[in-house]
């Protein structure tokens, strides 16, 4: 295979159009929906996250049958949920499960799909090192730098309490 | 005197340092080595971002007493001192790749990866994992820095030279002091009585030790128990890669396959008894897979004539050969 | 330098580093810092093989039942954060010295299991186990579990 | 009548044409090829690439062993949500740990015959083999992973290399296509950057128009920051993130620095005396980004260090001045100033 140097050029030209706009497309075309395999937009950290944020969120407020006096949010949560460090480890590695848990669990609740949300909660409570645990599904609002230096939400939103269960 | 002076030319005969004095001669080779030397900064700057990557996680370790040249980390804490010293060997060995071509940046580079050495040593045992690379850093600092001027004076180019090839004939000899402290404890342990080298479950008892003791398993242990003969042959094979290991830095037709062999035997020991010593590798690539002294059309014929043990045969009949006629 | 220089600076570094590795490779089994033993995988190991570890008698104050071996005890009563190979390096040097009774060494070593422990007090021994290498890899089985010191945390001295 | 528009017809063309040329001569002037056509003639140029492809193979060989070491981590991924890609199709009919053992090994065996065999196309199909079938896997558990993209398409890339390594053939022209091919891969480095730093301006215009905090607001380094980090778990925190969440005017510089060398990467590629340089500032802002926000790149980094540290377009004469005048922007900027005063001076 010889190709001539000019349509070599044209080719890799071609090549380097063709995934810009194809990175362009996906962008704005499958952007919430599964990414694509190979091809990527680069769009990371694109946007500046906004001052006032809201997520769902879990608050622990009974661990062990003790009561906590200021309930604690599931990120803070280690030495009360988690034993041991390598468990909370092994938990928050799949973090992103579990928060895909709640953004799926907190709707629900507010639709009130009774099926949805016991599939669910089974989902989290599994994740759980011990029971039984008394949790709330909030939607909380806060700025993120007041958030990250003195854990203040502006707005608690709750949404439902629950006590987890060995299923 | 002159019994010395006629040990010293046997030895050097023996050795080849005669061809040395040739092979570091050569312009191609002079400018290879110049286009080859960055890399090696190029991967010490990947390590140093490996590495910089534990600050997500520093647990503190059982034992921390901080080697001399990390003596400053008495006075602080074991999550400062370690910040500290992985952000400065990430930026002394972006320095190092960017400055390779100044000594003043190859030093710098240097010191950074001598204080994440020493950090690595400090936790109550010594660790040699990295030792190599510090050496070879140390090693290249000596290089005399002619770079941008295209054509050199042939004596500034062999000092080059034997600077470089000084780097890849102490990477083998790390592998021949291998092989031969293991023909020493095989014949130490041979006239004792125990089981040793040469026995056909040798490498298997190698195995199941190392296994044991660090209570893992590996993906052929399972059939090396089984055969053991199947773990004994690559073992001789290693062997004899390992002892001459030195001698091959003299025959550079032979780097290649020797580094080859030197990369399959790093893969032979993580399969077979799970032992991982990657870090070698990149220094293997870097040095000997492309040593600038091969000759890229170099033949089967030379390449097997070179071989140590079968050189030697050669020679003997050859020279046989030549009284005969 | 000139060139000649060089090679035979270079030439007796090799030398030096050769003789100093196999030096301390015999001396003092490989313990010094920047030189690389020489004698690493050299030796074939015996068949039957030592090793140490501890055994836990009584954990958090209650006696335990049947006392646990440290591989099973890591993951229950250890800050396993810190990697299984410290473990086992601090373990094998405890036990070395005790062994070759030199037990004034092992201070920093035994004070660094003992901060490890998530709970005390803690009665424990360090045990030295002989096996069979092969024997052992396939079923675990011992040939004899020797005991060879007890410590408890709540002993002062040490 | 008819004349008329054919001379209508005729003006609207050349205004068209006009229009054409105008958009051709911006493209050029902003891409120009030229500046590294010129240098694929050159022999110092070609002898450097040359140089620098084996150790791209070379380095597959550790990434490749290094994997494995992770093998374990990818067994437990988990079978459950193993959905293998096309790469992999064959994996439905074998069983799953089989399947990983394999492209393992494959991907092992593969760099080692790419390292040997590097000058020859199949030795380099091969290899791209083997990371396309590892990417795969990677990528079959349900997430999809991007980090190692670059390695797949850079791999492509290089199969597409001329046979020009013995010393006999080095014709101009296979010289040119070498270097062409090679030109490619940098071009697709930089690319990648661009898109980064396109979607960071589009989204700031965005943001600024609906007066939201955007890339240009004092804090928007530190909200990153403090959005990124409140996700993670307390353990885990960022070596200089809390500094500029307190201090956020210590990351506006940063952040704009970021986003212009981003965003001006592919016009990088058009200019060989700045590739040095900008290799460096996209490893600078990889290890910042690690350090502030935790987000964590490297694998770009082999491709800026073996590709453009040490560039074989860059002209070793070329001068400081020669380097400042190529700047995006600023060396626009310089090159109207000295225009004017010799207008001026007129």
């Amino acid at each position: 295979m010889s190709l001539s140097h000019s349509l070599l050029e044209k080719l890799i030209v071609l090549f380097l159009v063709s995934y810009f706009v194809v990175g362009v497309y996906a962008h704005f075309y499958i952007i919430n929906q599964e990414e694509v395999y190979l091809l990527y937009s680069w769009d990371l950290y694109t946007k500046v996250p906004p001052r006032i944020q809201t997520e769902f969120a879990i608050l622990i407020h009974e661990f062990e049958g003790k009561r906590l006096e200021n309930p604690i949010i599931f990120e803070r949560a280690r030495g009360v949920l988690y034993s041991s460090l390598t468990e909370y480890r092994h938990a928050t590695y799949n973090k992103t499960n579990i928060q895909n848990i709640v953004r799926l669990l907190a709707p629900s609740i507010l639709q009130d799909k009774t099926r949805e949300i016991e599939r669910l909660r089974m989902e989290l409570e599994k994740t759980f090192l011990s029971h039984p645990v008394v949790y709330e599904v909030v939607e909380v609002t806060f700025n993120p730098i007041e958030r990250w230096k003195n854990g203040r939400f502006i707005n608690i939103n709750r949404l439902g309490i629950f006590t987890s269960q060995v299923f | 005197m002159n019994r010395i002076r006629a040990v010293s030319k046997l030895i050097s005969g023996r050795l080849g340092l005669g061809d040395l004095d040739g092979f570091v001669q050569e312009d191609k080779a002079y400018e290879r080595a110049k286009s080859i030397v960055p890399f090696f900064y190029y991967f010490l700057l990947f390590i140093a971002l490996l590495q910089l990557l534990q600050l997500r996680h520093l647990a503190e370790p059982l034992i921390f007493a901080p080697r001399w040249p990390i003596f400053w980390a008495d006075y602080m804490s074991f999550h400062a001192a370690t910040t500290v010293i992985l952000v400065f060997f990430a930026f002394s060995a972006l320095t190092g790749a960017y400055f390779c071509r100044n000594r003043f940046g190859r030093i710098i580079a240097f010191l950074g990866f001598l204080q994440f050495h020493a950090l690595q040593a400090s936790f109550g045992g010594p660790n040699h994992q990295w030792d190599l690379w510090l050496w070879v850093a140390l090693i290249l600092i000596f290089l005399p820095d002619i770079w941008e001027k295209t054509k050199q004076s042939s004596r500034e180019g062999k000092k080059f030279l034997i600077v470089f090839w000084g780097a890849q004939a102490f990477l083998l000899l790390t592998y021949s002091m291998s092989g031969i402290g293991k023909l020493l404890h095989a014949a130490l342990q041979y006239f004792q009585g125990e089981a040793h080298l040469f026995m056909f479950n040798s490498a298997a008892f190698h195995v199941y030790s190392w296994l044991n003791a660090m209570q893992a398993t590996s993906l052929l242990g399972q059939l090396i128990m089984e055969h053991p003969l199947l773990g004994w042959f690559p073992f001789m094979f290693i062997l004899y890669v390992q002892v001459f290991a030195f001698l091959v830095a003299f025959r550079p037709s032979l780097h290649r396959v020797w580094a080859l062999a030197l990369v399959l035997f790093h893969m032979g020991t993580y399969f077979g008894m799970n032992a991982e010593f990657f870090y070698q590798v990149p220094l293997l690539f870097i040095f000997l897979f492309a040593s600038p002294f091969h000759e890229p059309g170099t033949s089967w014929r030379k390449m097997i004539s070179d071989l140590p043990l079968v050189s030697c045969l050669l020679r003997r009949l050859h020279s046989k050969h030549v009284t005969v006629t | 330098m000139p060139y000649n220089a060089l090679k035979i600076f270079l030439l007796s570094l090799f030398i030096v580093y050769f003789f100093a590795g196999f030096y301390v490779s015999k001396t003092i089994r490989g313990e010094k810092y920047l030189i690389f033993p020489a004698f690493l995988f050299t030796q074939v190991p015996p068949q039957i093989g030592t090793e140490y570890t501890v055994r836990i008698l009584e954990y958090g104050g209650k006696e335990l039942d049947h006392p646990i071996l440290f591989p099973d005890a890591y993951k229950l009563y250890f800050d396993n954060s810190i990697a299984l190979p410290h473990y086992n390096s601090v373990i094998r040097r405890i036990g070395m010295n005790i062994w070759q009774g030199q037990s004034g060494e092992i201070g920093q070593y035994i004070e660094a299991l003992e901060r490890s422990f998530l709970s005390k007090p803690v009665v424990y021994e360090i045990v030295r186990v002989k096996f069979d290498t092969i024997e052992y890899w396939r079923t675990g089985k011992t040939i004899e579990e020797k005991s060879i010191a007890t410590f408890n945390t709540e002993d002062a001295g040490l | 009548m008819i004349k008329h528009t054919t001379q209508n017809q005729k003006n609207y063309l050349t205004r068209f044409e006009f229009i054409l040329q105008g958009i051709a001569r911006l493209i050029s002037k902003s891409f120009p090829f030229r500046n590294i056509s010129k240098i694929m003639r050159e022999n110092y140029a070609f002898e450097k690439a040359r140089t620098i492809v084996p150790f791209f193979y070379y380095f597959m060989v550790i990434v490749a062993l290094y994997r494995i070491l992770d093998l374990s981590n990818i067994v437990n991924e988990g079978q459950r949500i193993f959905a293998p890609r096309w790469p992999i199709f064959w994996a439905d009919y074998l069983h799953y740990l089989t399947v990983i053992d394999i492209v393992h090994v494959f991907f092992i065996l593969a760099t080692l015959t790419g390292a040997f065999f590097y000058r020859h196309r199949a030795g380099r199909f091969i290899v791209f083999l083997g990371i396309l079938e590892y990417h795969a896997l990677r990528n079959s558990f349900g997430v999809t992973y991007h980090n190692w993209d670059i390695w797949v398409w850079i791999a492509l890339l290089f199969i597409f290399l001329p046979d020009a390594w013995g010393s006999a053939h080095k014709s101009p022209r296979e010289r040119k296509r070498f270097l062409l091919i090679f030109w490619g891969a940098q071009a697709f480095v930089l690319l990648m950057y661009s898109m980064s730093g396109m979607w960071k301006i589009i989204a700031a215009v965005g943001q600024y128009l609906n007066g939201e905090a955007s890339a240009v607001s004092f804090d928007a380094f530190s909200l990153h920051i403090s959005t990124q980090l409140n996700i993670l778990p307390e353990t885990m925190t960022s070596m200089l993130g809390p500094l500029i969440i307190n201090y956020p005017l210590l990351g506006w510089l940063p952040l704009i620095a970021i986003i212009y060398l981003q965003s001006f990467s592919f016009f990088i590629a058009f200019r060989p005396s700045l590739h040095s340089i900008w290799a460096l500032g996209l490893i600078l802002f990889h290890v910042g980004a690690y350090l502030t926000i935790g987000a964590e790149f490297f694998q770009h980094i082999p491709f800026l260090l073996f590709l453009f540290l040490d560039s074989p377009f860059r002209d070793p004469r070329a001068s400081w001045r020669q380097t400042i005048a190529d700047l995006p922007i600023f060396g626009w900027i310089l090159g109207y100033l000295p225009k004017r005063n010799i207008t001026n001076a007129v």
